[in-house]
Formats: structure tokens, C-alpha cells, sequence
């Protein structure tokens, strides 16, 4: 089956991210196809690179985008709540003259647009915030 | 990422979105009417619900120019000039909060909660916030 | 067509109550993160139409110590057993 | 020892009820935020006893459209007029 | 910054921690904390208050290893050593709830809400999240 | 008279920074004195110099910034809250070969110590969140 998960919530502040990732790592070991992530509003924090934490803790930033990487995710950060959060690719980033990236390259910045083709290319759509 | 747009799947879903948070105090209405904006612009089927204190969005003569801030009423005035015709406020919602249809932004169509369950019941997706 | 409605927050928000004033007879209701609170809450459980199964999310219960608390109308199911019943149900509803 | 208490919350939260339940009777309650939506409600305004003074933010209030519909008992005021009561009160107490 | 501490004013003040949110789902209970065990680091005279859902976190046998996370009610017995000694959760929070003395963990004093309103009116500051 | 603020919430997704920050001019322009401003929590995000915001819309953080330059207020980004969130001053993005700090220069990054002493010197701390 084909889920697509949006993401309101930023780490740390919320469980809600963390919740979102465990369930995206259970539907994918159990051979359900992730068609999309979604990050949307304070959720596009969790695709920050420049997170860093304490030895004995999650960084929850890092574990998207292992997981990402290694099943080859579409991930998207929506494009508005990234700018204006700060969460920029290198593109963003060079435009406004705001040094280095501050995302995860394995996410892509892009627009509502991908939001709306997720729920039509997914059987099930499921929100986390 | 438009190659997505032309697989074979349906080019139309039918999407409730349920606004069930006041203006202003956080973001949710305005993440709310993206999405839906954005959905009446990739031309789905979309029913805008107002539950809770989502209400409180529809009030007449909001002025948010003192709290630096984008009016959200006249945005939701616009939601017709999109194509978004099917907006809803819950009746419930509204006597709770002493709101009479009078002080409400034009173009509401009030609904009782069994109207807001098969709103939910018939869509394709739902999102909620 | 039936619906999973998940719930995560406490007895103290009215988010519950808005999720069931919008319920089908034949919904679920997943509790997770501090919706579990609801598990071991008769007021929350009887508000419930006895038709619609009760879940709660076995990792919020455990840390929240309340797995032990819950009443029998509650079944708990891990993360991936809530992942199956997104598969069950014909959509998925996140109330938050 | 009189307390300002800010409120951001609407009535549909249990914010103001949390704040009343330990609130003196020489105290203040100013709402901001999400919480000018209590200058409208009946509900709200008699939960409060008679001598604890009662102020809305007025910049959120113009913003909400609730600065004409708010009952009487509560006195506007803007961002300046919240600075002088915080130093007329002997301390700040937010409910957030 | 050390200059500061330095000056003419007490090194002393009265802080009232309200600790009003249940663990986990958020943030809130672990920021409360935080700021609690810093004030009794730098030997403020503390009170820490559990009240509405904060009662919550004072529940004996929570495992928080499942949602990767660190134990609350673990470092909430530890208070003790930090110098915090006046703990106190509200009676009629932990009767709303449904939870008995006999769940908590040890060391707390039940209070009423008379005694609530005296902790806040004695303190110089409170903070209450 | 002497007062601090606290502020616990992020831009954008909640008012209270942009309350918060019309309290703090006001108090200025009333002849108080701020003795520091201190960002906790989702609230260090006030510090980001990565935001980018659209021409219409308030760049909150930038407005912060000039704030506490322009009136050369004492300002602290609280340093656990600020390192998991990626707000990070140039010390911590070297130490963490992270690039350029995404942290204004304006606001410094420290502990809570500088919370605990902000009771002690100020006659009125503020909460917003």
C-alpha cells in the first residue's frame, strides 16, 4: 500500500515528529511503499543539518535523513515555511546570500503542489503534529 | 517531480479540510488555507470546514494590522475567486460561542455535526488542524 | 468506508470531544502520545459509542506508565500494528 | 502583594479555569492572544470574582474583531498600558 | 556576564516553578525542569508546583526507552539531591485524574489550591508553563 | 524600572514573540530598562539569521535584532535549547565544522545561569509563550 506522511511538528518540542518517524520505518519493514514525506509549517525544522546534540540523546534531524538516504524517500520541505524558518538548500542559500545550506540535501524544497500530488498517488495520507 | 502528475492515477481527489483553530494565536488557520488554496490551484475537489474555534476565523471586521499581521478574514473572503465554493461553518461551533450568523464573513454555509461527518466520510483526504 | 481517528492529546483538551461529535458508528479511535491519558479515563471511554473500537499506542502507554492502568475497553497495539490498521481503515484522520 | 496574571488561551481551553483556581482576590487578569475571546463570553467574566480587575489587549482584540462585542466588565488596553500595570503589580504571573 | 552576579542587588530570590503539562507529548514539563534544577544550582529558594496535567509526570513506572526518550519521572526523584525539597502536587489535579497517592512517586507533598495561590503570592517570580 | 523577558515560543507558528516583542519597545519607550531578554526553548528560533521572509511579511528575527542592537540590550539564546535547534553563534558552528553561524551576532549563547541572575536584577520578569 502507498502512504504519504506529512510532518506539522518540529522536533524536541513536540513527540509528534518522533512518532511520525517511527511509524514511516515500520511501514516501510513491513514492504508498504512511502510514497512522500511532507514537511510543513515548524515540521521543516526536522530536515535541519546544523542540529547539534548531546551524546546520550536522539538527533532526530539526522535519523530522517539516514532513513531517507537509505530507502531513497521523496522527501519535500515545503517551500514558504522553510524560507521564512530559515531552512534553506544550497540554492536558498546562495540567492540570499545566507552562506551554507542549513538542509539536509536528502530533502527537496518545493512547493504545495507536492503535497496535493501526494494525495492523489497514495492510498493512505497520514498527518502527524 | 511532474512526471508524478502523469501516471495513471485519478487527477482529482476529494479533500475536507477542517480548520479547527483560532487566527492568530498560532499558524494552524493559515497552514489550513494553503493547503487548501493550493489544492483549489491543482483544481480537487475541496470542502473548507470551520469546527471549533476554527469559527472564530469567520468574524467580520478583524483589523490585524495592530498585531502586524495579514487580516485572515480577508483572505477567507477570497476563497470563491479560487474556485473554492464549498466552505462551511459548523453550527454548534457557533452558538457555543455566542458568534450569530450576522457577524460572519458572507458565503458561509452552516452545517450541524452529522453534515461535518459525512463531509469527513465521503473524502478521499482528510487533513485536520 | 471507515475511518481511524487518531487522538493525541489529554482528557483536559476538548480534542476527543470534537472527534466524536464527527464519528461514524463504525470508526476507530487510535489514542497516541498524551491521547493515551484517555485509556484509563472512564469519562472518555463511556463518551465513546460502544460500536467504535478503542486503541491506544503501547510506547506512549509504557512511558507514560498507564499501560498497566488502562481499562479492557482498550486494546494496545505497537507501531507497527497501527501502521496495519491505517491499512485496514479506508482513511486516516489525525485530530491534534 | 497583588499579581497581574496574563491569559493567551481561548475558552475552550481550561486555561482560565486553571488560573482562577489559585488567582487572589486583589490580583489582575490581563487577556492577550487567543484569550480576548473570555471579553465576550459571559461565561467566562462571571467565573471571576467581583474584585479582580479584568483587561483585554486591545491590538488583539482589533485584530479578532471582539473589541465591540466585549462586555463591560473588561477594560481595553494597548501594548503601553500592559507595561504600566506589570510595574503596578508586584509581579507577573503568564498562562500559556 | 559573571560581573552581574556581582552587584548590590540579593542573591537570593524565591522561584515558583507551575509545572502544568504532561510529560513527552511536548517539551514544556523538561524546559520547567531545566530551569528549576539551574535556580537550585545557583541556590535560589525553590518551589516546584504540579498542577492539571503536570501531575502527570509525578506517576510512578514510566519507560520512556520505546519513544527514545530519557525517563522523566527518573530525574524528577532526583530533585531531592539537587536541594529542591519543596515539591508539591495538587490535590484536586490528581483527583480529576483519577490518581491515587499510592501511584506517585515518593517525596511529594499534596497540596491544595489555597496553598498553590500562597506559593505563587509568596514568590518574587514564577514561572508557569 | 528593571525588567526581563522570557520568551519560549518560535516565530511564525505563535503570536507571543511578536507580543513579546511589542512589549519589550514599549517598555523601552518608556523609559525602563530591559536588563536582558532570554530566549528558551522553540523561542531561540527569535535568533535565526537564515529567515527569509516575503516582501509583505514582517521578518520578526531581523526585528529583534536591531531592537537589541539599536538599544544595546543584553540578549541570551539559551545554549541547550539553541544547539538541538541549530541556532548556533560562530564559536559553536566552528566547533561543530557546522559553516557560518545561523545565529545572529546580537544575541549571545549561554546557559540558564543568565536566567536564574535575570531574577535576581530585574524587578519584573515577563513570560511569553
Amino acid at each position: 500500500m502507498k502512504f504519504s506522511i506529512v510532518i506539522y511538528a518540529a522536533p524536541y518540542s513536540s513527540e509528534s515528529a518522533a512518532t511520525a518517524l517511527r511509524f514511516a520505518r515500520s511501514l516501510i519493514e513491513q514492504g508498504h511503499e512511502l510514497y512522500r514525506l511532507f514537511f510543513f509549517g515548524d515540521g521543516v525544522h526536522n530536515a535541519s543539518k546544523l542540529t547539534v546534540v548531546a551524546q546520550d540523546e536522539i538527533n532526530l534531524q539526522q535519523q530522517w535523513s539516514e532513513l531517507i538516504e537509505q530507502h531513497d524517500i521523496d522527501s519535500v520541505i515545503c517551500v514558504s515555511s522553510a524560507l521564512r524558518r530559515g531552512v534553506l538548500d544550497q540554492t536558498e542559500a546562495d540567492r540570499h546570500e545566507l552562506g551554507s545550506a542549513s538542509a539536509y540535501e536528502s530533502s527537496e524544497v518545493a512547493g504545495l503542489g507536492q503535497l496535493i500530488d501526494a494525495t492523489l498517488h497514495s492510498d493512505r495520507v497520514v498527518n502527524f503534529g | 517531480m511532474t512526471e508524478n502528475a502523469n501516471t495513471a492515477k485519478p487527477a482529482k481527489s476529494r479533500i475536507t479540510f477542517i480548520s479547527r483553530s483560532a487566527p492568530y494565536g498560532n499558524n494552524r488557520a493559515n497552514l489550513c488555507l494553503d493547503m487548501a488554496l493550493a489544492s483549489a490551484v491543482f483544481e480537487q475537489d475541496v470542502n473548507y470546514v470551520f469546527l471549533d474555534d476554527g469559527v472564530y476565523q469567520l468574524l467580520k471586521g478583524q483589523d490585524a494590522a495592530a498585531i502586524q499581521s495579514k487580516t485572515l478574514g480577508n483572505a477567507l473572503e477570497t476563497l470563491a475567486l479560487y474556485g473554492i465554493e464549498n466552505v462551511y461553518a459548523d453550527q454548534q461551533s457557533l452558538k457555543k460561542r455566542g458568534i450569530n450568523r450576522a457577524e460572519l464573513l458572507p458565503g458561509m454555509q452552516l452545517i450541524d455535526s452529522d453534515a461535518v461527518a459525512k463531509l469527513i466520510e465521503s473524502a478521499d483526504t482528510v487533513f485536520n488542524l | 468506508m471507515s475511518c481511524l481517528h487518531t487522538v493525541n492529546r489529554s482528557p483536559d483538551s476538548k480534542l476527543l470531544e470534537s472527534c466524536l461529535r464527527v464519528i461514524n458508528a463504525d470508526d476507530a479511535i487510535l489514542f497516541i502520545e498524551d491521547g493515551v491519558y484517555h485509556c484509563a479515563s472512564k469519562i472518555s471511554l463511556q463518551a465513546i459509542v460502544e460500536t467504535v473500537k478503542v486503541y491506544g499506542l503501547r510506547e506512549d502507554m509504557l512511558a507514560r506508565a498507564t499501560l498497566s492502568t488502562a481499562l479492557d475497553r482498550v486494546e494496545p497495539v505497537d507501531t507497527s500494528r497501527f501502521v496495519e490498521l491505517c491499512s485496514e481503515h479506508d482513511k486516516v484522520v489525525s485530530w491534534f
